[in-house]
């Protein structure tokens, strides 16, 4: 059944909600005219709640099956962590309470912020960044402070690996910095040589993802983060991957300066149809005076917020409203106490191996670009694909067709054809197999050359294949009454 | 471990194929000195639920629920009935447990709801067009100044002394980095701001609230004529955006760029977060918006479709030359504001917005009457500045010892500032029982 | 995909929760030796959300789209019920806590009762029954109750239409009674004649449901009440459809003595796949004092729970272990509210409209054995399908892959190839011409005599015809490891 | 009103497609005299939410949560922890808002619930099949003498002293109205009946608890082989379903049919409702067995499904000759258990149980050591008997005040007898200071 917007089942009069009496008081709006008409559509609740089960129908989710979108982590999440964050002490806190109002809250920002802590073995830690691309600016904020307290303010070239998530190379664009990038090794691993002719006196930083978006730990890491560190320059690392790593390997003992942990990622914080993230930095000693407000500070037996720092104070400002995405706390909190060090331990362990059942799995039918051990997600190329006239992105639209939410295409960008997997610890075994079995038979009946099926493919979607270059050719981004629909201009 | 379905024998088999010796080997790439061989020793164990229940449902009892005691605090987040339709259904696992719809044949649910908030969030605001969500009010305000600098290729921003100041320290430190000028002004709490004054022609916009954080209501048409005839852009930050179903809506002032926060709608109070920023301008600026955009199209049978769209702004492909670097929208929170919208519809959300005003100028009339207090601003929506004999803080700090909580003084948001005026708002949540308690242990404590 | 049965997806040693550490006592079981081996499967967490979301795929559910049951009732399912019945002030206190304990509770209690006597003018209500046969069963005890307390035991005949639900001459036959049907008059209502020729005085009661299952109300009730109590016996009204008229007609002025409501039917506490129902009994004067135990009893500003009476008391036993369905009451309760006597009353009559409203689109092509107006449902029999092949079955499946929920089929059985078809208030005009086009579509194709089409129906579905008939022959009740997979025996 | 989707001009256009002149018009068929023109006036309008959830919040304040205190309480209904999954599971609109799955193409998930609901009591209880569930406990035990009644074709049912009271008294009440004996002995609070003994040529059954309701522990088994020697059944009664993790299930002593509650999996206190009647039975008595089943079959494609199955015993076919007048079944409850049963799985299921015990081996000790209070019986599983030197329904109600919910007299069960026995359970959410409070309390009122 089609499910219409609800602006086409609009009927004037109709209501879902029943509010009560309106007091009898006059308006005091000063210089402002009450409005007129809005243009919402009136629907009663029993339309609203089947209108978005119904949207919610047309959606893949992880609870209805794999989801092994590379580097985006989609692992289960408990709905004990969804109880916890609607406790009304949590839920039905303003934050602009009085802090003795709200000791609990704090000390709850308090404690994730010793577990983020603990498992990286950094110093310091923000939690302010509201997803993990924020959290990337809040790092190579406190970069450019400290240099610039330092007086190296001039230092404005910024290194990057050509695997980078395109939002390395966006943040460092965005505060100023020239972006370098950095070749890969045969390897799929960062040239170190290469990166050593880089360095200079006007490098900032590095920026790198580790394990790396190719799926690999970076060998070199540590090396790395002396050269940088020798030339001057500050280590950023892209935490997007710690999910496999957390509990087994700590940040601080590789050499890095900063590092964003994207909590919906590696702490299972739910992605919601893309958001709210939370991405919280932890630094080094030497990047940690410089940090956005508020912070929670200890003082004693209570918790103190602080908003604004007095004098000598190296805060440099602020990322959001109000102290980040409490929300999100309260789930990472739930979700790491729920494992604890050995769960979390072993989740790792699982996720890794889990990558690498599915590497060894697979690599007989498909082509892998590099040599393993893999970490948490294994990256295949479309060399497999060659002369069959079947693309990437049709096998994915193919394994649509077989119940399964396809993997990472066309990223990272520095192998042909990507197709990035990533299974998470929370698959079962029974699970991976099979999907091992669909993909392995799509990869042989691509090799057969049945190109024009693969074409055809999704065939038992809600849709079939979408026209996107017409939706960016022509933008229609709203619903507008007939006749006069509104058509964003070229 | 609950959450972990391999077990011991599974390890093994895979351990097998792979033809590896154990998990640990396969960490092999990893430094050995960085390898830990084990749990980190200063965290504890794994708990049951029945134990992590304890533990939090400990934490969250130190903290004194908004609801469970009289509370007037908005300044930027409000207290609002949340029909129990919205957050069970963004608890279903096919809204919850989604990602970013990359893969629009099997994304459609979140893919509609997407333009349906859009289109929600464009009538509410009275513009053309709207994002798919930012991740708060303050950043998409940041974003709206941005966006208005590469439209006009100009550097200067005017922030009017009636923007909330968080607001203002979000734009004013993307300021300090990205390079550009933010002309901040001093506290608005009395009116008088010059702002069409000061734009000239360095000038990319000038940005105002409505209402104001002081609750003050401005008609900005004027302004709005005055920006644009010098090149500048007007810029209407809204932080109670259920305002918007009682008062002229931006669009209809002129203004170019909406940046609003939506939390009211749908969503709980939660600390400050996360919350959801609204993102809406003309029509004729739509490709230099930032954020997350979902067009209609048509699928492969001629079926109408949605899908993300003008990702060629983004990060994913532009890289370093991106609007901006987000590459989340708020998505759950947009599905519950769309979600309470959808209830309120038209009469519904006229109504909700008649009776927050209602409901603050009964709170007016009744703290008028304390002897001492006296309610600044004429005209408000459903929040107001009271000016009080004695310090607000120690008033505020007094009464939440009575568990009231009774508003956010001007010196928290402003500090050093104005240390007699108090923010007090009131939502439909508040009854009259509520206020008279309120007036009463004020009149006790003055 | 397929979803396997959770044995079929164990694996020993996974579990999906984790218990506090166990004290270190020995045990005390006596006499008894601890169990080895349950049988259980083990599966983790996420591989219980999974199995559980992925078979509620495989549901129809009145949130998903119109569900026009006749006689069943499926309206929408306010989520502010679940959440009132979560209220740990409701969900978590104990039926055997002090009584000072649980006054709000008792409160409640108290409110519903009243809610129902108004609604139905009757002076006395029992909360006991846990479902609408249970309530005609605590109905028809009281009946007989009352008839031993007045030395008429003997009599021992109960009048039952034969229209009636199957659970009124179940409910009168299980208690002792014989059961003695009354035919029906050409107009689908009670042949006020018959009745009277059949009344005397071994005539105990008449079970009658109004209106009807035909969607019929009895114009004659009132006179039927009359010579039923002339003949000394009572006037049991079975309530299932009671939402047709609530809030519009009192039972009281009927004549009627008792009468069970299904909360779940006219007040909408959810059926969650076939119960839990409530099934509170209202009763005339005459049957006051013939209650079952416990109720509750206002003693000035207390409440008090009678669970047993006293000296002279007239309660006939208990019904259910506890107090009744608490959780059932919270939900009715708070849908009443929400609805008041204005919204009770637009209900009832937009529930008769819609199924009126059906009825009119619907008559041309389909064929009414009674004329209208109907009530809250609309009654078709199979005289269109004649000669066409097709059945009432056939018709019913090809619904399905319309979208829709098929009506009821083949009941009431006083006409043939009964389709029995109830919107409910909840439904939309939109949803109701919708639903209008796909039937009238089919009932035109029938006409044309696709019969083949319409056998292989349903197509779309996760499961094509079921075959029944094996499953009785030879009941696989359970499952049971391979290969001594355990088989009922004939 | 939010609920009705209707508007004035659907009704209009809609009553003149019926050719009716108004709703009121449809209700000619009704008797004038019985035709209410309007609302009823003596009871209010309609509410909002937000004031429905303050009418009902305040009646939920004014009852002690067991949550909320040390609770102890037992007798028929456990507080155990449920998972968050399984209410978040149960909420889902496909579950909650289907009915009976008549349309059993459309209706698998329900279906398949019910397959393996069935599967998972029969594996507790030992017993070869079981329905898909009644009513509660005590309506399942009166179901269950009937269906011996039916099978053995004999009309007196003996009733042990240890089964709970309420499933005595939903017995004896059926008994008077449908017409059998159903012979009850006296409280058994300090052992020693003869069931064995009382088992003559009339008898259809014996009743049994296990544990029985003062928590003591029989072992059945030579007991049901005297039963069956003479022809008559053994009924094995269970009110703590968690016990069948620890205890030899009743199928392994040679119970003939199992009534048991099964709130304890999955369903809240609910002020003793809805519950969960389990009913299991042996194979040979399946066409006997009361209630809803669901059955394994194919469909038209050979694919292996399920569907309600033995129909032709119930109401709707055979009406005055079915073996129940039910006709439904707990299906929500009965989801709940089945969720929370396949979360615990073997091992955990093993692990509460174990849990269970030994925490009322802690609280048995703890009290043991209060002056003047004597644990009755020396072996029980979660819940045991302990003797006050005072009646015990004060002492409850004094403690009560202290908000310590202390256990159930034996006199709120039997009226009249037993007044200083008081039933304390113990259970995984009670903790080692909960146990000391009560403790503590208790030797102070004591």
């Amino acid at each position: 059944i089609e499910e219409p917007l609800i602006f086409e089942q609009d009927s004037p009069g109709r209501c879902g909600v029943d509010l009560p009496a309106l007091p009898d008081v006059g308006l005091r709006l000063g210089p402002v005219k009450p409005r007129g008409s809005i243009g919402l559509p009136g629907l009663s609740e029993p339309q609203v709640v089947r209108h978005y089960t119904r949207l919610s129908q047309k959606n893949y989710a992880i609870d209805a099956g794999l989801y092994p979108l590379g580097s985006c982590t989609m692992k289960h999440n408990p709905r004990l962590n969804e109880k916890m964050a609607r406790l009304p002490g949590f839920a039905d806190v303003h934050p602009l309470q009085p802090e003795s109002t709200v000791q609990g809250a704090l000390a709850l920002m308090d404690e994730l912020a010793h577990w983020l802590k603990a498992l990286t073995g950094m110093p310091a830690v923000t939690l302010a960044p509201a997803a993990g691309a924020h959290g990337e600016m809040a790092g190579m904020m406190a970069i450019r402070a400290a240099l610039e307290h330092r007086g190296e303010g001039a230092r404005k070239r910024v290194l990057v690996p050509e695997s980078a998530h395109g939002t390395n190379p966006a943040t460092a664009a965005a505060i100023g910095y020239s972006v370098d990038p950095i070749p890969a090794t045969a390897e799929g691993r960062v040239d170190l040589e290469a990166l050593k002719a880089k360095l200079g006196p006007d490098v900032a930083a590095i920026m790198l993802t580790n394990p790396n978006t190719c799926g690999l730990f970076e060998r070199d890491i540590i090396a790395i983060a002396e050269v940088v560190h020798a030339a001057g320059a500050f280590f950023y690392c892209d935490g997007a991957n710690f999910n496999a790593i957390v509990g087994r390997v700590m940040p601080a003992e590789l050499g890095i300066d900063a590092m964003h942990i994207n909590l919906h990622k590696t702490f299972s914080t739910p992605h919601g149809g893309g958001g709210p993230g939370s991405g919280p930095v932890v630094f080094s000693a030497a990047l940690a005076p410089f940090v956005p407000v508020p912070y929670v500070r200890k003082d004693g037996d209570r918790f103190v917020l602080v908003e604004r720092e007095g004098e000598g104070g190296t805060a440099y400002g602020r990322m959001k409203a109000f102290h980040g995405q409490m929300g999100m706390f309260v789930r990472a909190l739930s979700y790491m106490l729920s494992h604890g060090a050995d769960g979390l331990w072993q989740a790792s362990g699982d996720a890794v191996l889990n990558a690498n059942y599915l590497m060894a799995r697979l690599n007989d039918v498909m082509t892998a670009p590099f040599e393993g051990p893999c970490m948490h997600e294994c990256l295949f190329d479309d060399r497999f694909l060659k002369g069959t006239g079947v693309s990437t992105l049709d096998i994915a639209k193919a394994l649509i067709d077989e119940g399964f939410h396809p993997m990472t295409m066309y990223f990272p960008l520095v192998v042909h054809g990507a197709l990035l997997i990533e299974p998470t610890e929370t698959e079962s075994k029974d699970a991976l197999d099979q999907f091992v079995t669909a993909l392995r038979a799509l990869a042989e009946r691509a090799k057969t050359g049945d190109a024009a099926w693969f074409q055809a493919a999704p065939r038992f979607t809600p849709r079939r294949r979408l026209d996107e270059t017409a939706a960016a050719r022509k933008p229609v981004l709203r619903w507008a009454p007939e006749p006069e629909r509104l058509e964003a201009a070229e | 471990m609950r959450y972990l379905p391999l077990t011991e024998s599974d390890r093994r088999s895979m351990l097998a194929t792979i033809g590896a010796a154990s998990v640990d080997d396969l960490f092999r790439d990893v430094p050995m000195a960085a390898r830990h061989s084990g749990p980190i020793p200063e965290l504890p164990g794994h708990m049951g639920e029945l134990e992590v229940e304890r533990l939090l449902g400990s934490m969250a009892a130190r903290n004194l629920a908004a609801g469970s005691c009289p509370s007037f605090l908005g300044a930027g987040s409000y207290r609002h009935h949340v029909p129990s339709t919205v957050d069970y259904m963004i608890q279903r696992g096919e809204f919850l447990t989604a990602y970013t719809p990359y893969q629009p044949e099997i994304s459609q649910g979140t893919l509609q709801v997407l333009f349906e908030f859009q289109t929600q969030v464009a009538l509410l605001t009275g513009m053309d067009v709207a994002n798919a969500s930012m991740y708060d009010g303050a950043t998409s305000c940041s974003e709206a100044v941005k966006m208005a600098n590469r439209i006009t290729r100009r550097k200067k921003a005017i922030l009017s002394g009636g923007l909330h100041p968080h607001y203002r320290d979000v734009t004013t430190t993307d300021a300090a980095f990205t390079g550009f000028d933010a002309v901040t002004l001093p506290p608005d709490a009395f009116g008088g701001e010059d702002l069409a004054g000061m734009v000239d022609a360095q000038t990319s916009c000038v940005v105002v609230q409505y209402p104001s954080v002081f609750g003050r209501i401005y008609d900005y048409t004027e302004l709005a004529k005055s920006c644009q005839a010098k090149g500048a852009l007007l810029i209407v930050v809204v932080t109670e955006a259920v305002s918007l179903g009682l008062l002229t809506p931006p669009g209809d002032m002129g203004a170019d760029i909406v940046a609003a926060e939506g939390q009211s709608f749908g969503n709980p109070l939660n600390f400050g977060g996360p919350y959801v920023g609204l993102f809406a301008c003309k029509e004729k600026y739509v490709r230099q918006m930032p954020g997350r955009l979902c067009g209609q199209t048509v699928d492969a049978d001629g079926k109408r479709g949605f899908v993300l769209t003008l990702s060629t702004r983004e990060q994913h492909i532009r890289r370093e030359k991106a609007t901006s670097n987000i590459c989340t929208n708020s998505g759950l929170c947009a599905l519950a504001f769309s979600i309470h919208v959808s209830l309120l519809g038209e009469e519904g959300l006229a109504g909700l917005a008649r009776l927050n005003h209602a409901k603050a100028v009964q709170l007016a009339e009744k703290l008028a009457g304390v002897k001492g207090v006296e309610v600044v601003n004429d005209a408000f929506f459903n929040e107001f500045t009271v000016k009080l004999p004695k310090p607000a803080a120690g008033v505020v700090e007094t009464l939440a010892q009575r568990r009231i909580l009774a508003g956010v003084p001007a010196s928290r948001l402003f500090p050093g500032e104005h240390p007699d005026l108090l923010l007090v708002a009131a939502t439909e949540t508040n009854t009259d029982s509520d206020m008279d308690a309120f007036a009463q242990a004020l009149a006790e404590v003055l």
